[in-house]
């Protein structure tokens, strides 16, 4: 039953009596790789003669002035050159490869002789793919906010939960009571929380219009400080800067369980008719969906937390599930920036929906014809372009 | 000044920081932001503890409704502050007993452990609690089959629930755990929900996520969406 | 039961007291308008009772529900069947006090079974707050029902290790690289049953028991994944964390134990095979905690039906009309 | 509803009121802590209160009738009975508000801002902010482990002292625009973070793990079941994605499509939703075995308080 009794196993006991000792690889060479972040040092070798009947290649590294050698991993045989990873760009190193037979016996090793530092360069190469990406989609981003600039005019399908956020504040004008906004328990190094004050500078504009109470208990110090800088631009942009009142903003407590011991409270005390939870959120979440639904708040929430998007679409009235909350902000303003930004997604999802299609083809194609050139191709787009 | 200098900060801190990711020698400056960050955040906290003692203060002077909690708030923030931030009641560290200071802030038996222990750890972990409460009423209202949707979302719910239950795994116990209909068994019924439909759900929705995400940044970073900001 | 029933009283006659008012407004309203118009308080106070009385009666009795185990957790307590004497098993403690109600109970029940196969037992932690979680385990379970165990010779504690799924990366082909002493300071060298172990391919079984990052997730990526022949791993997750690690399910995931059912499950395959006819409440943990979720569970699923007969009557009446 | 208040209030009077005859005129007893002193230190002098059990007292107590190892502790006593009514307190509310809930909803807020004060200064302010700018001060004061290059001046940090300086600002009477910066600071930094690491990260891994063959062979040959899988998550993953798009109206195939995609997301949330629920429900048994347990002496399923 001991299957433990592999081929790394068994490298401490590499004094198998009797054993055939397989040839070992020649012409071991280590250079550095380049373009890179100076943790790479690549290594060549010419196989073993014996490299058919091989178990595998055993690699192993040492620091030029400590003997002790580390193994760093074991290749499959026909193996004639490896990445090593992982190293320190400040260190010297020297590196062995071995021939593995099938009995664990180890050959003779080929070592280099020179000690070689990976070195730094001045640009990730292997961010290369990534770079490309990310020109691509912050490019069609910024194409079509461009277009939309020279005045094309740019079409959105309607979104259910954006459209309820003017009726909300009008009806909770019309009960008399007051507007609740949320911008989640998250800190300003947040992006969901950077987009919610986005969508908050709007909810504050329909609020002064209608001339509602509008008020904004926040979990962070710095939260409160950009949520008042956005309430006091809308209102001034809807004219109505003298109606705004700062102590409607304010700070509860950083703590999670804290803050949403305060806003329940507060929910039931106070009974607000419309309820925003735009933002980060938690386990929190069901917590306050529930308190407004028992009050008849109309509700309107959304957050990129997958985990707890079942919570909100459970317990609200309108639910903006992950990249909808994002372009909330582009609806709500119908600025032709805004819109162009939302095309610009769309063309986004549009080439990862072109980029999915063909690695599946592709994958599918080297499944069934068994090609390796369309392997090696599919891998190359997998592991080197999106990675 | 008011609002050009700050534009210019955004814009220049975001797109240096994103060029740095690939330059080698400055890849690790995100972290250093980010340690800068938590500083910038420890900071804020003199103005969140200010507006909070400003808020209650204003409430008590003006005898509003419930006044009087608003003391206990004050109360409780005041006391709980002096003793965290003096170190009451800590003991140095056992190899430093020169230091006065060098105790543990927290450590167990001094007085800020006893906040903690006895009031924040029941207080937070209670409120979390009545999260079990409220998922039973939210279970009670919204699953009802009022279309395709809502029969998805309830049935989903209810097959996973029942699969967490000896009743419901026994329930679909008589189907061969061999057989050509083993997949309807209700633990792998769960199983297969999890891993495929759940799996796929949530990969979509974070491809769209990071769409959003860069969408909404390049909109801060070249201004677009400045509301923050404030007024000229 | 009669015993409980009769002992008791107050506790079950609080209960039906506390629910007389529902039941009136059950008999005088109709079922039907009193489902419709429920309000939601009494939800809450039925599932307080259906929390707490299991709870109270577990706690009294000891007795505790049965459980089915699920193809999982025996595809989990098979692996560790199947070992030998002797055979080497990698026990990784990745949580913490706040997640210890669902995952202690599986940490307990995976050392006794191993300290009941004579398994040699390897302990690492890639929490800072794990080593307290290992000592717990050696402490009550160890020491006190296998004092015969020798430290160094039967288990041995590594300890912890900070940098993550890097520790994993560097284990996986060198284990002496990063564990130099164990968590007491005693040098590997001087450790008997960690001669000839050079890294952990050479374990016969990983057990990995999580609650988020790092954990079960980063051992499947870096030691399975790398390794599919040579490393097997089985995991314990919490319930949070559990549904994220299905799509590893059964090729580089055997087992799987998903919260505390999961641990339930596997308590009582562990109980059956090993516990004897007196099993130590300390074994049962899990089991005792499945008996107030197994009535909730049950509450919500007939809450979820009642809300639908409701819903189809009203639409029935409403088309008629 | 005034009736229903009085009647629960006399239910609850009556409870307690018998809970506390048990505790006082039976032998069980409730809401009592123990300590063990254990010395600690290089010398053994300094003395540390370990938590304790009744149980071990009981067998300390018939082993030495005089030991003073394990010791009742009235302090945690006193912590655990404030413990017990502040966990009942919050409960109460979902009867509905009441004093008790106001008291320890401004109890939690008052004494969790303050602790999470208290916690950014000693964790955030001290180590990272003043011993980088003034190692020596603070090793002489709070740190005085602080060697090696971890002691080492640093000016960068007078940057962020800087900038938390501007976002005071807002504190004084003129100039609160000044604050301005650095939230513009902490913004603009975020906006790059945040779009680098979810584009490098989860968007680019979510779009690798969509790439599957249609086709799945094995040894066995074709393996029908792994390939529709794939055919599913393949197809569910584009059927999501057209539901996301903005620039269509959901109708025609972009209509079915993104019709087939909010069934996925349904299903998705569904099996969260029922996955959730025995969290939260151990959540509130750990509450109640608290109550039971702990306080209240009423069971004891681990013979806690058995000599």
């Amino acid at each position: 039953m001991r299957r433990w009794i592999t081929a790394s196993a068994c490298l401490v006991w590499t004094t198998a009596a009797a054993a055939q000792v397989p040839g070992g690889p020649t012409g071991l060479e280590a250079v550095d790789y380049p373009w890179d972040n100076g943790t790479r040092i690549q290594l060549t070798w010419s196989l073993s003669p014996d490299d058919d009947t091989l178990l595998g290649y055993a690699v192993r590294r040492r620091l030029a002035d400590d003997p002790q050698q580390t193994l760093i991993d074991i290749l499959p045989p026909g193996t004639s050159a490896y990445t090593v990873p992982d190293l320190d760009p400040e260190l010297a190193y020297l590196f062995a490869v071995t021939a593995i037979a099938q009995d664990n016996t180890e050959s003779a090793p080929a070592s280099t002789l020179a000690p070689v530092t990976p070195s730094v360069q001045a640009f990730d190469g292997t961010r290369l793919w990534f770079m490309v990406t990310l020109v691509l989609f912050s490019g069609a981003v910024v194409v079509f906010i461009r277009m939309a600039r020279t005045g094309r005019d740019l079409k959105v399908r309607k979104i259910a939960g954006l459209e309820a956020v003017t009726e909300a504040v009008g009806r909770a004008t019309e009960m008399g009571r007051s507007c609740l906004y949320v911008p989640g328990i998250q800190d300003m190094n947040d992006i969901q929380t950077i987009a919610s004050m986005n969508v908050l500078s709007h909810v504050a504009r329909t609020a002064a219009e209608y001339d509602a109470k509008l008020e904004v208990p926040t979990s962070k110090s710095l939260v409160m400080t950009a949520a008042r800088e956005t309430v006091e631009t809308a209102f001034l942009s809807a004219g109505r800067p003298d109606a705004y009142n700062p102590d409607l903003i304010y700070y509860v407590t950083d703590e999670q369980f804290g803050f949403v011991a305060y806003a329940q409270g507060m929910m039931v005390r106070e009974k607000p008719a419309a309820c925003f939870y735009l933002g980060s959120f938690f386990a929190e979440s069901l917590i306050l969906a529930e308190m407004g639904n028992s009050i008849g708040a109309i509700q309107v929430a959304g957050t990129a937390q997958p985990a707890q998007l079942p919570f909100f679409v459970a317990a609200c009235d309108y639910t903006l599930i992950g990249e909808e909350f994002f372009a909330a902000s582009a609806y709500l303003s119908g600025e032709p920036d805004q819109m162009g930004s939302l095309k610009g997604q769309d063309v986004g999802k549009l080439i990862v929906a072109v980029g999915i299609l063909a690695g599946v083809g592709g994958m599918t194609l080297a499944a069934v014809t068994g090609s390796d050139l369309i392997q090696s191709m599919v891998d190359y787009f997998t592991q080197r372009m999106l990675t | 000044m008011k609002r050009s200098v700050p534009l210019l900060i955004t814009a220049v801190g975001g797109f240096a920081l994103i060029v740095a990711y690939f330059i080698p020698y400055t890849e690790a400056l995100g972290e250093t932001v980010a340690v800068w960050f938590d500083i910038l955040a420890a900071i804020a906290f003199i103005l969140g503890g200010g507006n909070l003692l400003k808020q209650h203060l204003k409430k008590i002077s003006d005898r509003g409704p419930g006044w009087g909690y608003s003391g206990v708030v004050i109360g409780s923030f005041l006391i709980t502050l002096f003793i965290g931030l003096s170190k009451v009641g800590v003991p140095p560290l056992a190899e430093f007993p020169d230091f006065a200071w060098s105790g543990d802030f927290i450590g167990i038996g001094t007085p800020f452990w006893f906040i903690y222990q006895y009031a924040f750890v029941p207080l937070t972990a209670t409120m979390f609690a009545m999260l079990a409460f409220y998922i039973a009423s939210a279970a009670f209202r919204a699953f009802r089959a009022k279309n395709l949707e809502a029969i998805l979302l309830l049935g989903t719910a209810f097959i996973i629930l029942l699969g967490r239950t000896f009743a419901g795994v026994a329930l679909t116990n008589w189907i061969d755990p061999t057989g050509p209909f083993a997949g309807l068994r209700i633990e792998n019924l769960t199983v297969y929900i999890m891993s495929v439909f759940n799996t796929v759900g949530n990969r979509a929705i974070m491809i769209g996520i990071a769409l959003g995400i860069v969408a909404v940044s390049l909109k801060v970073l070249l201004g677009v969406d400045r509301s923050y900001l404030g007024k000229e | 039961m009669a015993d409980f029933v009769l002992n008791q009283w107050w506790l079950l006659a609080a209960m039906i007291l506390s629910l007389v008012p529902l039941v009136l407004q059950f008999t005088r309203d109709g079922v039907m308008p009193t489902l419709e118009t429920l309000d939601r308080r009494w939800i809450f106070l039925i599932m307080f009772w259906a929390v707490l009385v299991p709870i109270y009666y577990i706690g009294v009795t000891g007795e505790t529900f049965p459980e089915t185990p699920s193809a999982l957790a025996e595809a989990t307590f098979e692996e560790i069947e199947r070992l030998e004497e002797g055979d080497r098993l990698l026990l990784a403690f990745d949580f913490d006090p706040a997640s210890e109600g669902e995952l202690g109970p599986m940490a307990t029940a995976f050392v006794k079974h191993a300290a009941e196969k004579r398994l040699r037992l390897y302990f690492m932690a890639l929490w800072p707050i794990g080593p307290q979680m290992i000592a717990d385990a050696i402490n009550e379970i160890i020491l006190v029902d296998y004092p015969d165990m020798v430290y160094g010779e039967d288990y041995v504690n590594l300890g912890f290790k900070s940098g993550n799924e890097g520790v994993i990366k560097v284990i996986v082909t060198n284990l002496r690289e990063l564990y130099t002493t164990d968590a007491r300071g005693t040098a590997i060298g001087d450790i008997p049953m960690m001669e000839g172990i050079e890294n952990i391919q050479q374990m016969d079984l990983v057990v990995n028991i999580s609650a988020g990052y790092p954990g079960t997730k980063e051992w499947v990526q870096y030691a399975v994944t790398p390794y599919p022949d040579r490393i097997r791993l089985v995991g314990g997750a919490t319930g949070v964390q559990a549904p994220l690690l299905y799509p590893y399910i059964p090729e580089q995931l055997p087992g799987l134990l998903g919260a505390i059912k999961g641990a339930a499950e596997y308590e009582s395959l562990v109980n059956a095979a090993y516990g004897g006819d007196d099993t130590d409440p300390k074994y049962l943990e899990a089991l005792r905690r499945m008996g107030p979720q197994l009535v909730a569970h049950l509450l919500i699923i007939g809450l979820i039906i009642a809300a639908n007969v409701i819903f189809f009557l009203n639409r029935r009446r409403v088309a008629r009309s | 509803m005034k009736r229903d208040t009085l009647v629960w209030t006399l239910l609850m009077v009556v409870g307690a009121a018998a809970l506390f005859g048990r505790a006082v005129f039976t032998t069980d007893g409730m809401g009592r802590e123990y300590v063990e002193a254990v010395p600690v230190g290089a010398d053994g002098q300094q003395i540390q209160f370990q938590a304790s059990t009744y149980g071990a007292f009981l067998a300390a107590q018939a082993a030495d009738p005089n030991q003073t190892d394990i010791q009742f502790s009235l302090p945690r006593s006193i912590g655990l009975w404030i413990a017990a009514l502040f966990t009942l307190a919050i409960l109460s509310f979902l009867y509905g508000d009441n004093p008790f809930y106001r008291i320890a909803e401004a109890i939690v807020v008052g004494v969790s801002a303050a602790y999470w004060m208290a916690v950014g200064f000693w964790t955030v302010i001290v180590p990272n902010l003043l011993a980088k700018i003034a190692p020596g001060m603070i090793q002489g004061w709070a740190m005085p482990g602080l060697t090696g290059p971890e002691a080492d001046q640093n000016l960068w940090y007078v940057v962020p002292m800087i900038l938390g300086v501007m976002l005071l600002w807002r504190l004084a009477p003129t100039g609160a625009w000044i604050s301005r910066w650095p939230l513009a600071f902490i913004i603009g930094t975020t906006a790059g973070l945040r779009m680098i690491a979810f584009l490098h990260g989860d968007f680019l891994a979510q779009i690798r793990n969509s790439i599957v063959p249609l086709v799945v062979l094995t040894q066995e040959g074709f393996d029908l079941s792994a390939s529709l899988t794939n055919l599913i998550a393949v197809v569910g993953v584009l059927c999501c994605l057209a539901y996301f798009f903005f620039s269509f109206e959901h109708k025609g195939m972009v209509g079915h499509a993104a019709q087939a995609g909010i069934w996925i997301l349904m299903i998705t949330f569904g099996a969260a939703f029922g996955y959730t629920v025995m969290g939260r429900i151990a959540l509130v048994a750990i509450r109640l075995e608290f109550l039971l347990d702990d306080w209240l002496w009423l069971i004891d399923p681990i013979g806690r308080r058995v000599a």
